[in-house]
């Protein structure tokens, strides 16, 4: 089946030498980290500025995954993120100012207004659009890895799903079925140590990358800071899902340092918890490492911060001029023709 | 399964109807697969995929494991993918556990993202099977509140295969009602016509001039069986098959109710917001200066379908009910 | 919560009532408890068991996994070894992935074996939040039809309360709609009295003699503004708040109906078999010649709720669109 | 907490030196699996003579699992059987001819007629009734386990599930939250190579006894025609239960001899598969062990055989002469007063 199956559209990415090697895609994907901060820090101020709809979801410290993950594998595959996962789309070429105009329920978001803040996708990018229950996305995921096999195509579908998410039902039986029917699917846990407020003591017993044992699918750990680590176990998981291998669940531990999302303070997240993990910030991490490969210069790495900010202020300023939708055509689109 | 050997029957079935439409739409288009519990091998607990996998392959016949949930989610992405799953549910009272996809996946998709979500829910339903609370559900009213999902329910085997055509190529999720009650019940000369019948588009299936009986699926039946024993009495029965649920042909039933000044509504499913309470409603409202009687429901007792016959037949609607309803609404 | 400090607050909201009506069921009945997504420490995604986990400790207050579907069929068990589970669903959206142990486990169990199933299934429920289209819905319609549960959705701060403890009392699984909505817009001085308000038992909230206006929950609040307008018209609306939606109180309704001889029904859910659809029905068959006008529905448009405020505003009823057809149909 | 726990009515059954040192609980249990295959068999005839409502499941090559869990605990703790557990009922206290009046939709059946077939219980022996839906008794377990931890009871509740199970939500869900919450639950996988015509390769591509690692819970696997085995196996998992060890996981290996149901020929199975495990029948495994253990004589096995044969013809009788239910307050008990 492998051998005979069309390419999709996108160039494969496993530079030879691994990705450090790589100083263009180590960039690149530098920038969209710093880009995913700067855009969520900015929109946590609109939020303390009462200019968002509702609450806002951050991504800090998922920024390694999120692009990690997005980088190695190809535009034509099939991404379904859920609410840490800005970078992904970023990567896929969603601009900043889109992701605020969903926040802020303007015509000019991907949905129109019609969903809204954290919901949203763009299917033009192959970017799947969540609703809000978890994890929907897992089983959808599966059903577009099948699509690419029953095509012979040789794409895969990446999901994204949090710790607390695998306490539930459609988790599993998508885990499942991708297992029994070897699909091309790549399984991200974005273990971030906390559900809302539920720390895995009440979620889990077992560690996230064990529990693929149970569906007779490779589980790995990866350390979710480490945007190299991240990149690298995913290209991994995408050579086999192409090569007809199956499915892979990829653990990826890191923290979720704000709290669920703006309205909550996160009274229950241990203080120390948070001092730890401050010290691995995995824009930091990777920033250094660029240095330390030569691939950038401190001054490199100052512009490129400069740049993503200017970048997320001047999203704001758009996604702020932008219209409201107006309510014509409202019953329009409930029906496909 | 319309192999040679059975396209040369002398009958159809209700069930052979939907088993030669479906292998008709995997024929013509690619896209099109079936999914569900033991629908490969095993030609699916009624049979209607007997001989699809030596047909198809495995490939388009996928045999799934037992999780509605998930395989539901999955047709959803790879309808969203571009495919066009048909998902057999091995009865209709499973889909209990893919109502979340169902609603907020698949219903939702298109008017959030402009998506198409091109699935068939197929779904053997209703009772009279003595099969009890959990295997004789009539569905449609989990479902027919959503707005985003199509509802369809044929009480002919013309209409099995044609609905099921229409539904299979329609760009949305569409429920598709499959009376279990009627699968080897009903029966025409062979062969069928395999041409698809519009979504949304009701039918008389038999005119009158005193009262409107409005129904789908079984209760049609019924309906026709009463329209004729009344029809002795001189009584003038119209019976309208709404065929499509959602979207409902109110036209086609405000046409007959003004004529007839007359309705009555039926169906297998309880009466409390059973379907009929919408068709109802829509017919007070638009109808209210034309009616000579109230809008009468015909509908199961609000209990759960119990198993043994003599407490199965008590719950749920009988053709003597139906003829005494109807008789007492025409004549009021 | 019902701390001794708010006891002595000046004003308790929907949202306090439900919390100190659920406190006091807890300190009343040892075999009550919480469990649902982060009610324990957290307090709950809307604080209504905010205090609880200091008060009555992790074995009553519980934090499940997401897992709606598991801990619902757990609720279900534990009741039926006993307890009294109270789950709460941290939108009520959420139950969607629970439908199943509601309507197969729960609802059926005590017409299949005679054993009790008393939970309280509490469902933070409706839109006009901004929270789009899996954050807003209305569920009543989903379980409406299902014979063997209760559905309750209060519509003031004293039935909050008194709803909220008959539910829990109650030996039936009870689906308890509470308006997000009006969880701290409403307001009255405290004390509240912990009384339960019989299930059941719709109530006459305003008198009027020219129309009657049926509704539930938010849609109270907004037929009693349009009541008030139109008073200065000099017409007069009488206000039936339904409170229970199964079992419904149709004699209260068709006794006002009777009087006025005009009816509207609204609610906030999608118009097609939202429950308006039940009510209006029951309506016309049983006031049929008393009614001098169409029963008529306002309801939401039969779309997912969007989330931005011109297209949400545009799909829910408004208390605008509530005067106008009142006022149109009491002219009528 | 364990040790603070009220007692559950029914005695203890770990007798010392194992099940097989008690000669009259070993004879109690093969006598209840040879009355379950006895009355199945009776029930199988019942239905080719067209006796019965709708189709017939039984549990052949189940008895040991059936039998050897429901004899490894106690009469208070909560039991959640399926269509496989025909013995489990009988230890308990049902009467074959009760679950034959169920099978006939008769008024004397333990819903009056109101479930029927395979869907049957007896609240007052601790007996679940469970619905169609696999496995929503699963869930149901875990409630009744977390019922008598919450009112520091020391029962247990047993649940029983098949391979195919496995693959739903509800089987996951219900796992996770027992270990999480450390609940008294025993999960009894009956893994009968089967799911109706699904084989386990389309059910599952790991061992259903690793998936607990998945739930950090300990997960075995047993012989489930060997009736000893599965009650030790069983007892150990009641002993953890009750000292608030937390639930386990049990896989009992069997084979579905028969089809789904009646009305399937199962044409789908390996002939040489079903020759192959023919060899292995757990009633009879069980008399020859009894014999060798001097429990019993060939004659006394012999009468036991005639007389449970007897039991099951004569339950035929009476489940045949009773009455249907008649329709009257049809509507009564939809709710409980
Ligand atoms: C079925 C369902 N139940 C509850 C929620 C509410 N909810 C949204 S996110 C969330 C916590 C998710 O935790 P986790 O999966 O760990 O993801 P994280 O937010 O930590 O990235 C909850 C409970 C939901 N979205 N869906
Ligand atoms: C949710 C759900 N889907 C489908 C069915 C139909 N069904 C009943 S039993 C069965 C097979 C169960 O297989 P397994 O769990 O291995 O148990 P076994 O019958 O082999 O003991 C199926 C598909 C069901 N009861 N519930
Ligand atoms: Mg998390
Ligand atoms: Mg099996």
């Amino acid at each position: 089946m492998a051998t005979t199956r069309k390419k999709t559209t996108g160039k494969s990415k496993s530079p030879a030498g691994g990705v450090t090697a790589d100083r263009e895609l180590c960039l690149k994907m530098f920038r969209t980290m710093a880009l995913q901060r700067a855009v969520e820090d900015r929109m946590v101020t609109m939020y303390r500025q009462g200019e968002m709809l509702g609450s806002v979801y951050t991504g800090h410290w998922h920024e390694a995954i999120a692009v990690g993950t997005a980088a190695a594998i190809r535009q034509g595959d099939f991404l379904c993120p859920l609410h840490r996962d800005v970078g992904a789309h970023l990567w896929r070429g969603m601009p900043p100012w889109q992701i605020m105009a969903s926040f802020l329920g303007k015509a000019t978001g991907p949905t129109g207004g019609r969903d809204g803040t954290l919901h949203y996708g763009r299917p033009d990018l192959n970017i799947y659009n969540p609703c809000s229950h978890v994890p929907d996305n897992v089983p959808v995921a599966t059903g577009g890895a099948f699509a690419f096999k029953y095509r012979g195509e040789d794409g895969l579908a990446l999901c994204y799903f949090g710790d607390g998410a695998t306490g539930n039902g459609g988790y599993h039986e998508a885990m499942n079925i991708a297992a029994v029917m070897s699909l091309p699917c790549i399984f991200i846990c974005e273990n971030n140590q906390f559900a809302y407020s539920t720390p895995l003591r009440l979620t889990t017993h077992a560690d996230f990358y064990k529990k693929a044992a149970g569906y007779g699918m490779p589980g790995v750990k990866v350390d979710g800071t480490d945007a190299v680590a991240v990149y690298e176990a995913t290209a991994e998981a995408a050579r086999r899902a192409r090569a007809g291998e199956g499915p892979t669940l990829i653990e990826c531990v890191t923290m979720r340092m704000h709290g669920h999302a703006e309205h909550d303070p996160a009274s229950y997240v241990p203080r120390e918890m948070l001092a730890e993990w401050a010290k691995r910030d995995p824009v930091e991490l990777f920033a250094a490492r660029l240095q330390k490969l030569g691939h950038a210069t401190e001054a490199e790495i100052a512009a490129i911060r400069e740049n993503v900010r200017q970048e997320a202020l001047a999203a704001r300023k758009k996604a702020l001029g932008d219209p409201m939708p107006v309510a014509t055509n409202i019953e329009e689109g409930v029906y496909a023709d | 399964m319309p192999t040679n050997k059975e396209q040369v029957a002398e009958e159809v079935t209700y069930l052979d109807a939907i088993s030669q439409a479906l292998a008709a739409e995997m024929e013509r288009d690619e896209s099109v697969f079936l999914m569900g519990e033991d629908v490969g091998q095993f030609g699916g607990a009624f049979k209607i995929s007997k001989g699809f996998m030596e047909r198809f392959g495995a490939r388009r016949v996928v045999d799934t494991p037992i999780a509605e949930n998930g395989f539901t989610g999955m047709a959803a992405g790879a309808a969203i993918c571009g495919l066009r799953p048909v998902v057999e549910f091995q009865f209709a009272d499973f889909i209990s556990q893919a109502f979340d996809p169902i609603i907020n996946v698949m219903a939702r998709h298109h008017y959030r993202t402009g998506v198409p979500v091109p699935v068939t829910l197929r779904c053997p339903f209703g009772g009279r099977l003595r099969a009890g609370p959990t295997h004789s559900q009539s569905i449609e009213s989990y479902f027919a509140h959503v707005p985003g999902l199509k509802i369809v329910a044929p009480a002919t085997v013309e209409d099995a295969a044609g609905l099921l055509i229409s539904s299979i190529r329609d760009n949305n999720p569409v429920l598709f009602l499959e009376s279990k009650y009627l699968y080897r019940r009903l029966k025409v000369p062979a062969p069928l016509s395999l041409e698809p019948t519009p979504l949304g588009v009701a039918k008389v299936a038999r005119e009158g001039t005193d009262v409107t009986l409005v129904s789908y699926s079984v209760g049609v039946q019924q309906g026709l069986e009463a329209a004729e024993v009344l029809a002795r009495e001189g009584i003038s029965v119209e019976v309208i098959d709404c065929r499509t649920l959602v979207p409902l042909d109110i036209d086609t039933i405000v046409k007959s109710v003004k004529k007839t000044s007359r309705a009555v509504v039926l169906h297998e499913a309880a009466r409390r917001l059973g379907y009929g309470a919408e068709i109802a409603s829509e017919i007070g409202e638009a109808c209210f200066w034309f009616l000579d009687a109230p809008v009468t429901r015909i509908a199961a007792l609000n209990t759960p379908i119990p198993t043994s016959p003599p407490l199965e037949d008590a719950v749920l609607p009988q053709t003597e009910e139906v003829i005494e309803t109807l008789r007492k609404v025409a004549r009021s």
